[in-house]
């Protein structure tokens, strides 16, 4: 290796310890997109803004914009964004059919300070959507604690396992952080 | 089993119990309103001219993308093949044949015609054909519908040739009708259907009201496939087709009549534009806008054997003086990474790379056109070894955006729904 | 029907008609000699011990590919999920588990043990088994051939858990064995199996020599999955499971015995290590290669949770001594463009490309390491987004090349044929 | 459109118009490979030469190597190698079946200078390969005329539909041109 070589490799080395923090493989059709994360392939974004939900942070800003991986719901969130594919970040997309099983997560909405639960359910029974890769690890547990393994398929049973896109659906407020 | 329901069945006690807790929480405190799971979206109530459905043969699916927005609105997982759907006028459905087989790429194999709900793309029905439709680079073509909305020809290629014929209207198989020597299916008429033989010929058969044969036609010879091959990517003017031969010459087609009448021959290309050595060329390399009578024509320059290379410009033309009325110089789709767009927002003269690369490589030309066939058409381009979509205002061919749906590859491009007007 | 037979019939005539016809020219005045079609190549008879087969989960297969010339050897279509293979010892075959929908992304769903042949990659058995597995990122843990090669073992989960024993020498559905609480499937004896129990203990299940529950302990919890929970990617050594928690210690599960006995724990990670902030993680983030008893575990700097974030370096172990021999930097697999290999043959700087963005950006890290077991070991690495995979020589740990089986993704990299040396 | 933009766009119009003059969509499979033509994709190229064959070009030579596009054989091929998917240049990968359906090329062979009739038989059954992408265009013909076109997949029959790669077997020598 030269010594050009080793320096960058120390600076970059560097860099990415101060930048992403983000785990990842997601579930498998997640792969699909997840390549989103690298710096020079950009997530197509949607064009269209839309109008603020009451309670909710400006949709013009990263935390409250569904569009965007860092919107306030996704903090345990692990898939293809709903809202990218054909769906909104509460509803899936057209075809396909939310999966009654889900993992759950508790996100602190930026408007109000207060924690709320948020169920993500999957979308299942058309192939991987391929937009909107993103996945935020919080607490993420191996396979064999399966109600906060965000690994695990969550598209069974009567839906099937063909697994298409995630969406988070706010189902109440925090008891333990409220 | 047992141990595997009880073990659900526990699970979803313990779940809804801790829901139902949750519930009451949420109702309690909660700011945000207590949202419920399970909803799914369906398509706005206007199907619009502005959508197109972009076809991946990676992901063996065909996904709706608003040209406008660059939203993708949902996907039709396809099986294996090109998938390719047939939209009728009448009803809102989508027709989709599939091939799929029970162990991916083993066992049993089974073709069937599935019938969309083009408000939800949710299967509503489903006919079994003959398991023997053709696989091929075509994106129309390979199955059409009749122009009354009741009729499907699949064309089977085994390697004998015939059409299946599916009545979708009551979802029934109806009949397998064998074309020898003449493969395709165009619609060409209420209940009839043309084929292109290979001698040269059109075979056209009709349909009665059961769907059964009521009469085919061959005609003479109508182009020399030795000398000069029309491509099979016509397009549909009204009750005229028009088919353009490997050297650029368009050859119309009128199926109004009982029988087929063969128009003038006319030229894309004069002297000067074969000096300089352009052709027709890519794999849906025809576009139509039926309202200005207006034809799009992927061309590039190279030599013999190039009618299958993609395009460098897309040449206008209006159909009924027989000239060309615009040269639109074509940018680069751009390039998807696993379904996601490079680059798309790069800063001159990084965003020109695509442009250039098209250039360089042929094979990552514009290999496909389509245009909406509404008031403000838009034109959609793509090329196969990438996801991403390049949209043109059709009427001043200006450069609009990119779009990406989420493919990997380009391998169709339809926009079917022009009937109405786009809610702005 | 009739029509399409006949057709293919006349064909077949013809077209032998002509073959025979080629072939009288062929041998009057051919200096090549004529050959003869039909024919079909089976993998060498000695399975090589530095091939390796990697998973692709975009064309949901795994593709055999020889670590030293590059080449591919051959695919297997695994439908839905990772296309991971189990590989008995005493067979020349290959077991499969398999998920297919009737209509491709739905209809019946049908879950099978399918059983090749290893020599021509030939399907010759199925075994039914309920459709239940389970679906996550594991590579191996999924499913698992006991020590005596006689039994598979599928997890199940329904989300109730459960094991599918299937027996592969008589290719018959055993039983479904509830796990309650309990998850994965490590083989932990000549006919028993382990699993990992949300509670932190380890369930094992014996079989009698009819593949039925011949008992089943559940140990105490021998770590706490709420503080530091082990990761589910053990690997095995001898009658060892190596099992690495978040935090980077180590707990042997020796399966020898009657009852499992939990080992002296100890840490991949000294607190140098840890004020630097190295983790461990990936996909496929341990390796172990028996003769030596060297464990290999990639590592990276980064925070709480990113125990599933690529490693930039591979960091070396002799297990027996419980510490690290050596560091490997790790360079980049590399990048596909719809499986093409980018830049492989790139001039320096351009061919440190690779390697300096997988720091740049840990997503394109090197998630998946794999070792072969021969005298002569080699490290097998690869990250998510590409389909390329860097090798290394496992003693020296020097990079040796990178080789592109044509996939697109990399999801699993097994090595199993390892016995045999290669013919040199 | 910049200056520089136009006079690049020209010259690269130029360079293309006097180099690539192979055609692009081949069968539909063959695209996962495709972008093997991309200046800056080389094809993965076999690390191992092999023995040249009595009367075939060397090997360590573009015409000989069965590897390569150029193998004098592949004048009218059109999909992936299947020598660099496990199989040979007449010879189909393991568990694949080879299509007794074909197209015929006429190549010459530069050692003798002859021309012989090659069959561009199909593997069948197993999915799209994925290597050493290849296609030669001459005289191809649409698709209605069978017997000429390259765009038709010729995995059909009890070998079924699914298309894995393609062998190129000399079966005689071409009396016209002979």
């Amino acid at each position: 290796m030269s010594r050009i070589d080793a320096w960058f490799a120390q600076t970059s080395r560097a860099l990415a310890r101060h930048t992403s923090r983000r785990s990842f493989l997601a579930r498998l059709g997640a792969l699909l997109a997840g390549v989103a994360s690298l710096p020079l392939l950009p997530v197509a974004r949607a064009g269209a803004a839309r109008a603020p939900a009451p309670g909710e942070p400006d949709p013009e800003t990263p935390a409250g914009d569904p569009d965007d991986c860092a919107y306030w719901r996704y903090c345990a969130i692990d898939g293809f964004l709903a809202s990218c594919c054909g769906g909104t970040h509460r509803s899936c997309p057209p075809g396909t059919e939310m999966s009654p099983l889900t993992w759950i997560g508790t996100c602190q909405n930026p408007v109000d300070g207060k924690h709320y639960i948020v169920s993500y359910n999957d979308c299942c029974g058309k192939n991987a959507c391929g937009r909107c890769f993103c996945q935020r690890n919080e607490g993420d547990k191996p396979i064999y604690v399966p109600p906060k393994s965000n690994d695990i398929d969550w598209c069974m049973g009567r839906v099937g396992v063909i697994y298409n896109s995630t969406v988070s659906v706010v189902i109440g407020l925090s008891t333990e952080k409220g | 089993m047992r141990a595997r329901r009880r073990g659900a069945f526990a699970f979803r006690i313990a779940f809804s119990g801790l829901l139902s807790a949750l519930l009451i929480a949420g109702l309690a405190h909660a700011e945000l309103p207590v949202e419920t799971t399970g909803q799914v979206e369906s398509l706005p109530a206007t199907l619009g001219p502005h959508w197109a459905w972009a076809a991946d043969a990676v992901l063996r699916r065909t996904a709706l993308v608003d040209l406008e927005s660059g939203r993708t609105l949902g996907t039709l997982d396809g099986g294996f093949g090109i998938t390719s759907g047939l939209f009728p006028t009448r009803r809102r459905e989508i027709y989709l044949p599939e091939t799929h087989y029970s162990r991916g790429s083993r066992g049993e194999r089974t073709d069937v015609v599935t019938i969309y709900d083009a408000a939800n793309l949710l299967p509503i029905a489903e006919v079994r054909i003959p398991p023997a439709r053709a696989f091929n680079t075509l994106v129309a073509g390979n199955a059409s519908l009749s122009d009354d909305d009741r009729f499907v020809a699949v064309f089977n290629y085994t390697p004998a040739t015939s059409l299946s014929i599916v009545d979708v209207q009551n979802r029934t198989f109806v009949a397998e009708l064998a074309t020898p020597g003449c493969s395709l299916a165009y619609a060409a008429g209420p209940r009839r259907f043309a084929s292109l033989c290979a001698d040269g010929a059109l075979l056209t058969l009709s349909l009665d009201a059961a769907g059964r044969e009521s009469g085919r036609q061959r005609s003479e010879p109508f182009f020399d496939p030795a000398k000069d091959p029309i491509t099979e990517k016509g397009v549909r003017l009204g009750d005229t087709w028009l088919f353009v031969s490997f050297e650029g010459l368009v050859h119309p087609v009128d199926v109004s009549g009982p029988a087929p009448r063969f128009g003038e021959r006319w030229s894309l290309l004069d002297s000067a534009d074969r000096r300089e050595g352009w052709r027709i060329g890519g794999q849906q390399h025809l576009a139509i806008h039926e309202a200005t009578g207006r034809l799009y024509s992927l061309v590039h320059q190279g030599g013999a054997d190039t009618h299958k290379q993609a395009g460098t410009e897309l040449w206008v033309y209006d159909v009924a003086q027989r000239r060309r009325v615009q040269r639109i110089e074509l940018r680069g789709p751009g390039f998807t990474y696993l379904g996601v767009p490079i680059g798309f927002d790069w800063p001159w003269p990084f965003s020109r790379i695509p442009d250039w690369l098209i250039r360089f490589s042929p094979d990552l030309g514009v290999g496909l056109v389509a245009v909406t066939q509404d008031a403000q058409p838009l034109l959609v381009t793509g090329s196969n070894f990438s996801g991403a979509l390049a949209i043109y205002d059709a009427l001043s061919g200006d450069f609009l955006r990119r779009v990406a749906p989420g493919n990997m590859t380009t391998v169709g491009i339809q926009t079917p729904w022009a009937g109405v007007e786009a809610p702005r």
